[in-house]
This record gives C-alpha cells, structure tokens and sequence, in this order.
C-alpha cells in the first residue's frame, strides 16, 4: 500500500472526488494561488482552474453560507476554513442555517455541504489558532461530524463526507498533517458512525479524538511495555454519527475507559462519552470514566506552557493505572 | 423620521434613471393578475392577524400589509426559473410565487400540509417547485444563501438569476457587506433588494443605519444601487425587471432599494410605541393597492364593481385556504425526528445519530419500541392543548374577545 | 416580600446597578424605544436616555465586540441579544475575544462585560429562535454561566454579573420572564457557584437546568404524590463556576440522579454532569445517571410537536423511577 | 495587479485635498525620531525572521518589513492618551508606540517578561500603559473592539481617540461593514486605517475585493475615506492627524487607506509564488526607510555617517533586546491557570471553575496538591525541547542552516 502523509490523502480524495463529479467544488481563503494554508488543496487550482478551486475574501460566514445556498441548488461545495477558530464566524450560517434548513423546511432542500478545517495545538500558535472545539460541533443535530486520525481515515473519511447529503463538519489537526501512513491504492469512501480498533487489549479502554488517538495507541504502548497494562485503543472516527456500540463492547470487556481529547474538560467529548458509557455499560464498569483532556485554558503561546497545556502519553498512562490505583 | 421617509417617497421613483414617475399601465391581464395577487397578499395577512388573535397561529407572525405592490411588482419579474428567498416576513413572496394559499395558511397554521410540514411556521415558508427558497429568521441570513444559489446559476452555465429580499434593518449585518464584495468579486447574477419599510422592528431607519440612502450602501462594495417606489406595482415592476436583466445579461449584482411603509406592527405582539399615528395614516393614503386599483378605474381598465369581484374573490380564496388549513392535521408525533438528516450510506437511519440518548427520545426506536415512548411523548404533545384552553377560557370570561387573548399571551413574550 | 415577574426582577437590577454606577449602560436592538423585545428593559430609555440605553444596529458580532472594547477600556457594557441563537452570529467576540483577552494579554486587561439573552422553547418560534445552547458557553475557558430559573435569582446573580470583573454569559429564559415570584427587597448580588436545594428528599438528586428547575420541581410533587418517591431537587443556578458540592453531597445521600435540560442530548449540559458526577460519586451511585433532554432535532415550529420536543414533568417521573426500577 | 498598485502609488498623495506630494520637513528632533523610530522597527524585525529561522520563536511570525513608514508616520499622530488596535502584523506598532523592543522580543521567544507574559505570542502584542490595546489574531475582529473603545471615551468625555488599524484583506470581513456602521451613527471618534500591503495572505487585491480603491470602502456607511502614501512617513503622518483631527473634534469616524507593500512574504513559512520578483524589486526601490533617509541627506539635515550611526544604534538595541529576552525565563508551569479569570467575589480562584476536570490540570489544587500533578505537567512541557533538538540537529547535521531549520517546521505547519 502506498504511505503517504494525511495532508496527501486529502488532497487525494479532492483530486479523485473532483474528477468524479463536476458538481463538487472548494472554495475558502488562499487554497487556489497560495494552495492552501496548509497545502491540503497543492495543485488543484492548476489542475481544475479557478470555477472549481475558489479563492475567496475573508469572509468565514458569508463562504459558509454561500456554500450552504449552493448546497440548496444542488451543487456540492466543500469549504475550507483556514483554522477552526476561524469557524466560530460562521456559527450562524453553521448551526442556523445548514443544520437546520433540511428539517425545517420539512425535507424539501438538502445541504450536501463539506466544511473542512485543521484544529489543535502544538505549533505555538496562540490562543486564537490552536483550540479542538470538536464539542460545539457534536452538540448540533442536523451535522454530520468527523475527525480522522490517520492518513487513510482522512481520505475515506473525506470521500464519504464529499458523497453524503448531510452537511458535515470534517475535522483535520495541525499536527496530522505532516503524518505519514498506509493509504490503499483504489480506496472507496468510508462510512461514518464506525469506530475503529486501533489495538487489542483486555485491561482498559482507551478512545482518543484527532490527534489524540495517536497519543492513546503511543500511551498504549507504554503501559504494555512498563506497566504490563494491555488497553484496547478505540478511535471512534466520527463523532456524529458515532459508534457507540464498539466503544459499549470494549468497556464490557476491560471494565475500564479512559477518553482523551485535546480539547477542554467540561462539556467535551469526554463528558458525553463518559456520560453515554455510563448509562449504557453502568454494570460493567469496576473504576469511573476518566477523561483526560486539554487545560482548562485558552491556549497559551509559550511553548513549555502550551506543551503542558494538552495531554501526551504520560498523562494517558497516569489516568489509565489511576483506575487500577483506587480500587 | 417622517421626513426622512417624505424625501425618499419624491426621490424614489425620479431618481431612477430620470424615468417618468407614472408609468403606462400593461396589458389588461397582467393588470387583473397583479391586483389580485396584492389583493389575495392583503386579504391573507389579514385573516392571518385574526387567525393568531384566535391562538389557530402561534409563535411570531409578521406581516406585510402595505408592502404588497413590493412583493408582487418584483416577483412579476421573475422567470420561473429564478429564485427567490426572502426573511420571515414572507407569506406575500410564498402566495406572489404561487404557492397555494391553502398551504401556507396550513403552515402558519403548524399542520402537516403546510409549505415546510409545520415545522417552519410562519417564518420558515419553502417551495421548492416554485423555487422559492424560503423563509428565514436570521436577519441578515439569507444574503449569503442567496449569492451561493446564484453562484450555482452561473456554475451550471444556465441564464437563471435569484431575487434576495431582506429588510433595511438588515442592512447592518456583516453579511450584507460579505455577500455584496462576494457577489461582485464572482460576478454572480443577484439581485440585492432591500425593502425599506423605515423600520427593523420599532428603531426607525435613521436610527440604525448611518446612511439612509440604502440603495447607496453597497457601492463601496462595487454593487450599484438603485431606488424604486415601493407602493407603486408598476414601478416596482419595471426597476426589478431592469436589475434583473442587468444582473442576468451582464453578470453584475445589483442592488435595489424599495421605499414602503409597514401599515402594521413588527409582529402582532407589537404596540407600536415608537411611531404616530398620524405618520401610519399619512402612508396608508398612499395604500399600493387602493392607488392601483383607482387608476385601473380612473383610466376605464375595469369598473369598480369588477375590482370589488376581484377582492371577494381573494376573500374567498382565504376562507378557503383556512378551511383547508383547518382540515389539515397536526403532524404524527412519531415524525418529529424526520428529516433531520437525508439517509443514505452514512446515515441510515437517524437513530444511527441519536440511538443512546435517553428515553424519551429514541426516535425511529421510538417507533418501534412501543407504548412506553409514544406515550410520553404524547404526554409531551398534550401540553400543546393549555395555551389555548387558557385563551378560550378568558375569551369566554368576557375578557374582550380575540385581542385579548393575544394579550394574555403578550405577557409571556412580547418580542418579534 | 414582594412578589414579582422574572423580567420584572432582572428589570429592577439593571436599573438599581445603572443607578449605583454610572459605567454600567446597556445596549441591544430594540432595548430603548421599542423597550425589549421581551420588554425587560421597559422604562430604563426614558430614565436613563440614550447615552446608557442604546439601541444599536443588527449586527450581534460588532455589538457584542462593541461591549468587550467599552470593557477593556473601563466601563462595564450589558449587551442583550435577543434570543441566543442569535448569539452565534457572535460566538467569535464571545469566545476568541471576550473569553480569551484577559488571558493572552497577560491579565492586563479585563473583560467586565454581561452578555444577557433568553432562550428556550415553549412559544412556538420555531428552527430558528428557540434553542437552548447554555452547553456552548460552558464549554468555554474564561467566561462566566449564568441561568437563573427564579425571580430572586434572575435578581441577585444579574447584580452579581454586572458587578464581576470577568465576561458573563447570562442566560434567560422566555417561559420563565412571566414568571413571578418572591425577591428580597434590598437584595445585593448573589454568588457564582452556589447551587440551591429546592426540595429535599432522600430517594434521588434531580438537577434541573434553566426553566428545567421548574420542571424538576413539578416532576417531584408528582414522584411524592403518586410515586411515594421523595425526590430532592437541585438549581445549579450557574454552570460555570459550577457548585459540584452540593450535587454531589445529594447523590451520596440519594444514591440516584436525574439531569434535566431544554438542550440537545450529545454533548449538553446533563452530560457534562453525569460525567463529574461519575467520576467524583462513583461508588455512591446505584444506577447510572440518567438524562433528560430536549429531543436531538432542531426545535419544530409546530405545536404538539414542539411541545413534544421538550421535557415535561411526565418525562423526569419517568426517567427517576426508571432508576428504581431496573435495580 | 502590478498596474493597480501602480495606479494606486500615483493617486494617492496627489488625491487627498489636492495637497503637495512633498511634505515640507519636521524639526531635525522630530526627524530623528521618525527616522530611529522605522529603523528600529526594521532591524527589529529582520532579526525577529533570524529568531524564528532558529526556532527561538514558533509560531506565525508576520514582519511588516516595508511598511515602516505607515506604522510610524500614523502612530506618530496620535496623543499618548489615544488608543491604538493592531492585527497580529503588530510588532512595529508595539515599538512605535514605545513597548521596550526586548519587552516584545521576549514575547516572541514566549518568555515571562515579554508584553503579554509569554501567553499572546507574536500574534498577541499588548501594552495597557501605552495604551497598546493588541495584537488581534482574528482577521476583522480588532474593528468592534476599537468601535467599544472610541464609545468609552465618547462615553466618559474625553477626548481621546482612537486608531484602529487592520489589512486590505480584513475590508471583507463583516465587522468592517458593521464597525463602520455603527460608528458613524454613533460619532464614535476613531480612525480605521487600512494598511493596503497589496496582498491579504497570498491572494492580491484585485482578486479579494471587487472595489480596490478601499478607502471609498466604507463611504455607504456614512464614513468618508482617504488615502496616503504608506511609503512616506511625512505624508501618513500629515493623513493620519488630519482625519484624527476630524475623528475627534467633529466626532465623526474616519477611514485612511495607506498604500504600502509588505516586502517580505505573509509569515515566515511563505513560499510566495502568488508574486513576481520584479514587482517585489519594483516596490523595493521605494523603501519608505532609504528614501526618507536620502533626503534627510539630500536636504542637508544629517550627513550620511549620522543616519548610519542611528541605524547602528537601532541594530544595537535590537542586540540588547535579544540578550534581554533571552534571559528572561519561561514561565512557571504552575502560572498556567492564572489570569483565565479575574479573582474577585465570583470567582476566588480559578479552581472553582474547574476544581473536578480530571487530571493533571488542577491548577491552583495542582500547586497544592503537590508532586504528581506538577510532575505530569513537567513531562508535557517536557515536549517543548523535541522540536528545538531536532532543528538543531537538522542544522548541526549541515542541512543549510536556519532556512532549513524554518523549512523543517514547514513541512509541518506551512499556513499563516
Ligand atoms: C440575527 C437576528 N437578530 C435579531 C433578530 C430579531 N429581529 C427580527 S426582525 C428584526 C428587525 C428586522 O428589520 P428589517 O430588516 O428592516 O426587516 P422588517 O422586519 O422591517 O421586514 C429583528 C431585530 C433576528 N431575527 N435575527
Ligand atoms: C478570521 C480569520 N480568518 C482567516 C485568518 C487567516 N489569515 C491570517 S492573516 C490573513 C490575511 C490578512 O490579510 P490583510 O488583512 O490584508 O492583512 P496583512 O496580513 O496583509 O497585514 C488571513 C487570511 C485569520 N487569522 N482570521
Ligand atoms: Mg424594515
Ligand atoms: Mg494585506
């Protein structure tokens, strides 16, 4: 299998979705001449010219919106938004708009719309670039959300979004980008709502978000090698929908979960798993749901300070013996 | 503020162009075709107004009444393969369109047979087969919608254009200025048209917005503006099918400005403070469909008996569309998690997104788990019934008849 | 002490702190001459005049921009948005500003500004006015969450805000501003982070949310009445800081819960909770933590369904005995 | 694109009031000042790029290298009691306002005496005593801000101003639209000043904005516009008191567009290929630094050996400022948590927000809980070396020196 870094596989599954189908287009800030902030679009202005690959003026709600009424007309926009700090501009046209216009029209007009962004921290970009706000997106009913973690997920993952008639937030990660992996060579699209076992184990669940799922196998290992603990890795893909059912199976087995997410403690992706987990596997569980997840903090600039700002494999390993400790 | 909107009435119509003010009449049938179409809006928003005074409406019901040779001059000049989207004040768009009127009082009505299945109400109409793409209650919302939907136009390489109305409050929102440079930068065939009724909600014009020339506002953003009269059909007409071409033929948004006067409050609940009622009654001589229809008289187009038929006939399309709203059920319980996605590959059902939140709502499992859920929410649904209990029981209390029941429920929310 | 309507109330608090200083003024649209759109501004334009009552333009973002500069600058800005779906049109002033100044200026600079805004449903103002979002704000890292469900509260928590040095998401509620109840006659602010036992009782902690407080008690009298069941009923009042203590000192004693909230289900304000309480109850529970939430779709304009959408007291009966019930 | 920026260098002295091209000289003070003023800025930010280039500074780092004459000559403008708003291309901003270079230096290497306390970044420059309100990394988000403070000082009498200063490419954001909106009905004394580099990120103009003479951008707001020659300090400075003068005794709000031309890329990470070599060449022979320079020289106010000295002066403090910031320390771990929230009635200390999130982040519990939660926290910023040593490899290893260490973290994180 060719392995190539998950900025590649995106860039891929624009490339194959835009041959496929003349209605597809992306649009957003700098990723036609500039190819893209984060050079996930590289090459695809040349190679579909500027009616396909859109560069627009800053302007993350109206983009949004465009994309959304475009949607309604029966085109099929991805919009890329350059940070998805930037994305709490379009809150509006996210949440009031394309959420919503499939059902409170009462199913007349569809929103096939992909709106795809980077989160996370770890580049020292400062408290308005850096946060994981997974969790205000999960909230909203009427949006499909993932948040691919490997270079092959990325490009299933991407495709399906492109093919799907739901609106779908696609959550990318800074530190993903330049990540390589395994991606297969004529891979279709994936489905969403199927979680995926990342490694085996009988003494803990761990689930990871994004980039986190990284940071759990990475933990995983730690615990095999140093603490004899084998935690079974679960990376749920995407959030809405989402695979309860795999995480329900692991926790039935180990008796113990822990999720980590970058993002911040209350209200987070940790609480509605932990919440879920609890109220579905209530008899299974021999320690509390414990949740490692970013400071409770806008993200600081400084580099040690930022680094101590979101979890990595120490503290993963120190939350997930904690509920061996106490019992 | 009465000056204000005196110097916009002499300007509107001979700035334009340096056209003639009194435009000829068109042919016979579109003159009957447009009347009644002004008259069947009026009579509509009327029974509307009575009908939410009766709780039949709940919610925020916005009216247009004196906005009506607006609404029909320009949707005169659509194809039916344009678009059109409009703000919550839109049950004049939706008829003007064609929309059945059965339906949309069906869908202020909350029923399954309205426009949107009752799930919009009065301020979320939607037709797609008339390409009306609604209906929205985000000030400011539609503009963006508007310029993607005429972006898909011109990416289908077809000649259609789309018609964005929104009110001169909304003027102010980012999105105006966003959409305006979007539109003008892509080249993207719209038609901005702001119907400037002197008033967002009770802040009159000048008191929100800096200039109050709005046709002028987006020049800045490369739009050019245009100014019509608003209670005059005829010039309406001809400045929307002037903007239209313009923006159809040589691909330049523009922006036209419509000068009119709402004769009613924002929504039913609004006590209108913040106007006199001498500057409501000095519009309301101007009244766009009494003007019209005494041209079409004075210039011997039909006698007034005929004009009186018109306007029984569009009270008795009224009473009809009530009757069948009135017919129409309330949507099944069971259906309130439809629609919310599209299913298909990734979501197959919409359980697939919600099966793990708590009773009582499981959705399709709802369905299927039987009695215990449905009953729930049926216990949910009856508390539907209390609102208007109350309000007949006041009624009945002699408490002052309709009015009063609206009253009661002003005091709970007073808003718009 | 005199008795009084939820708006009456906030109404009294705004004009006694416009009255104790004058750096206090409030904008909106519609505050001033029109009075509120849910007229809890009513009177304060003609005592106060233009200079402190201001209505604005529609244009959420600057407006609430326009309050967090006044901020920084030393006067202390309320801005009232009319409904908080509305407050997405602003969520980047509210989170990428307001929130995070304070912090990445290095405490150089405060942000004493309020955010006041209803939500809820109940009034049939459908897909675009009704939701109720409070699990947005709590989410976020250097603001303030208010959602008082009482006329004293509304009261002593808005003095509270208005005086506090930090931003403060206020939220209201549409249901509850005709509301009446008791308020202390020269009440002063009340405190952040103090929860308050509305009913005590021995079988199962009930935490009730916004207008949800209401129902909570309500769905009580119910348990007691016809179930036998004593439940004790809890009013977080502010969701950030949150007053865990005493919800978790009523879980040891109930050994049960039930969350209650209008929100949507993933991710809300019930998940939050379960989570902590979870983790810091753990072996004092003997069922899970049950939820009780608004239904995951955008909220139906009409009326049975709507009505449908949202929790009654039949709803928390259920979810509480459900707890009993399967042990 | 080269012909729009040529058209705009030549309309924009020669438009505004029809005033002379050449401004007449300041006192030799005022000269000097002006002069040291832009070359600190640029020695300043040269080795602000070396810094970054050795990964002393992460981050985006956006050097405004060429407009050095509009930071100086608009700052020099205002009162000490003026309020100045920036984006995150603020470092000469800071300086001209007088934050000490090693204070800002600091900043960007993330240290505890920089401006913002290591927290804000390069991005997020602040100086309250200065009254240097940021340092915005939000595009368009600085414009409410500034709108918020010029109400503050409306508010309280005074008649302080306020500057607010935001790029080409932030006019298309909805807060300009807004902003300007409001502050004009308002007559909020502040002055938007856009700072036309020719470029928002990689996209030019022409193809952002559908109308490019941005200074009529915001005349349907009710704020009329002006434009200045960004590349000569005397003619901003003349510009920017002019419409401060206007911004406050008029209380009328102002918009100055400054034409300029940001010399190096958008950040350090940018490859620029969105522009020609010759069209950079072309805007470099008008260094606002050399020619300001040359005719000091020419007019015979300093000889050429003095304005030599100053620059050696310049580069001297940034040397100092280098050795300043660079032995100031990190900031503690355990100041993590400080400052979310102002401590007072509400909230006594940030753990009663978040007194239960699970482990390690305690804060003020952490400190006091001791040796486990401190000890995670160590191994997390532990982390902050990783990148630092494999640059240093990378350059140790004879892979072309700094350049290769930026191009490394590019691979990474190419955006801006
Ligand atoms: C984003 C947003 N802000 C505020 C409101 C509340 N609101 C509804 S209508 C209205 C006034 C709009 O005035 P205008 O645009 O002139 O339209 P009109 O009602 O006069 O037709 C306001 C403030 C809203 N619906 N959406
Ligand atoms: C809301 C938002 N959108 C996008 C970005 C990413 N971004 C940073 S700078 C920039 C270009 C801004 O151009 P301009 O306003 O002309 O300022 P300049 O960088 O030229 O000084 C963009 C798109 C951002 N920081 N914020
Ligand atoms: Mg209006
Ligand atoms: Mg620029």
């Amino acid at each position: 299998m060719p392995v190539m870094r998950y900025r590649e596989a995106l860039n891929q599954a624009l490339r194959e979705e835009m041959e496929r189908d003349q209605r597809v287009f992306i649009m957003g800030e700098d990723i036609g001449v500039f190819q893209g902030a984060f050079k996930v679009t590289q090459g695809l202005f040349q190679e579909f010219g500027e009616k396909r690959v859109r560069d627009t003026p800053i302007s993350e709600n109206t983009i949004v919106g465009v994309g959304v009424g475009a949607a309604m007309a029966g085109l099929r926009p991805i919009v890329e938004l350059m940070t998805i700090n930037f994305s709490l501009l379009a809150m509006d046209q996210i949440v009031n708009h394309a959420a919503a216009i499939h059902y409170m029209f009462g199913g007349q007009a569809k929103v096939p719309l992909v709106v795809r962004m980077p989160q996370g921290a770890g580049h020292q970009l400062g408290p308005t670039h850096s946060h994981s706000l997974e969790a205000l997106y999960l909230h909203i009913p009427g949006l499909l959300v993932a948040a691919p973690s490997t270079p092959a997920d990325a490009k299933g993952l991407l495709k399906a979004a492109i093919r799907d008639d739901n609106p779908v937030i696609f959550i990318e990660h800074e530190w993903l980008y330049g990540q390589r992996g395994e991606v297969p060579e004529n891979g279709g699209p994936m489905r969403f709502g199927e979680a995926v076992v990342r490694r085996e184990g009988a003494d803990v669940t761990i689930v990871g978000i994004s980039r986190m799922a990284v940071t759990a196998e990475r933990a995983a290992e730690q615990l095999a090698n140093e603490h004899e603990v084998e935690a079974e890795v679960i990376d749920p893909r995407t959030l809405r929908p989402l695979d309860l059912d795999t995480i329900l199976a692991s926790v039935r087995k180990t008796n113990r979960a822990v999720i980590v997410e970058e993002g911040w403690p209350h209200g987070g992706v940790g609480a509605n798993l932990a919440a879920l987990i609890q109220e579905q596997a209530f008899d299974h569980l021999d320690a509390p749901v414990a949740r490692v997840t970013g400071a409770d903090v806008p993200m600081p600039y400084s580099k040690p300070l930022e680094q101590a700002a979101f979890p990595h494999e120490e503290h993963v390993v120190h939350a997930a013996l904690s509920l061996f400790r106490d019992l | 503020m009465a000056s204000e909107a005196a110097a916009q009435r002499e300007t509107a119509k001979g700035k334009r162009d340096g056209r003639e003010a009194l435009h000829p009449l068109p042919s016979k049938g579109t003159c009957e075709a447009v009347l009644r179409k002004m008259m069947l809006i009026r009579r509509f928003e009327e029974r509307a107004g009575e009908m939410y005074a009766k709780a039949k409406i709940g919610g925020f019901l916005h009216l247009c009444i004196g906005e009506e040779a607006t609404i029909v001059g320009a949707t005169q000049a659509l194809r039916d393969t344009d678009y059109l989207l409009s703000t919550y004040r839109e049950h004049g768009q939706a008829l003007a369109r064609g929309t059945p009127a059965g339906v949309v009082m069906a869908e202020l009505f909350g029923r399954v047979d309205g426009c949107s299945k009752g799930r919009g109400g009065s301020m979320h109409l939607f037709d797609m087969e008339r390409r009306f793409l609604g209906g929205y209650g985000i000030v400011g919302g539609n503009l963006p919608l508007a310029t993607g939907v005429a972006l898909a136009c011109d990416y289908n390489g077809t000649d259609d254009a789309v018609l964005c109305m929104f009110g001169d409050g909304a003027t102010n929102q980012g999105t105006f200025g966003e959409s305006m440079n979007l539109a003008a930068l892509w080249r993207l065939p719209v038609v901005f048209m702001v119907i400037n009724n002197q008033f967002g909600m009770g802040t009159a014009l000048e008191r929100h917005s800096a200039v109050t020339d709005l046709s002028k506002k987006a020049e800045g953003y490369g739009v050019p503006g245009h100014r019509c009269d608003g209670m005059d059909v005829l010039d309406v007409h001809a400045a929307t099918e002037e903007v239209l071409r313009i923006a159809r033929e040589d691909r330049r948004p523009q922006l036209l400005e419509a000068i009119t006067y709402r004769f009613r409050g924002h929504s039913m609940a609004d006590p209108e403070e913040y106007r006199t009622k001498e500057e409501v009654e000095e519009w309301r001589r101007r009244d766009p469909i009494a003007s019209f229809s005494r041209r079409l008289v004075e210039e011997g187009v039909f006698p007034q008996e005929e004009i009186e038929r018109f306007d029984r006939e569009a009270v008795e399309r009224v009473d009809e569309a009530v009757r069948f709203a009135d017919a129409s059920p309330f949507p099944d319980l069971d259906s309130l998690y439809d629609d919310v996605y599209v299913l298909g590959d990734q979501v197959r059902g919409w359980w697939t997104v919600d099966e793990r939140s708590p009773e009582p709502h499981r959705g399709e499992r709802e369905r299927e788990s039987g009695a215990v859920p449905h009953g729930l929410a049926e216990a949910g649904a009856a508390y539907a019934a209390v609102g208007d209990v109350q309000a007949r029981r006041r009624r009945e209390q002699g408490r002052g008849g309709p009015r009063a029941a609206a009253e009661d429920r002003d005091t709970e929310r007073e808003g718009g």
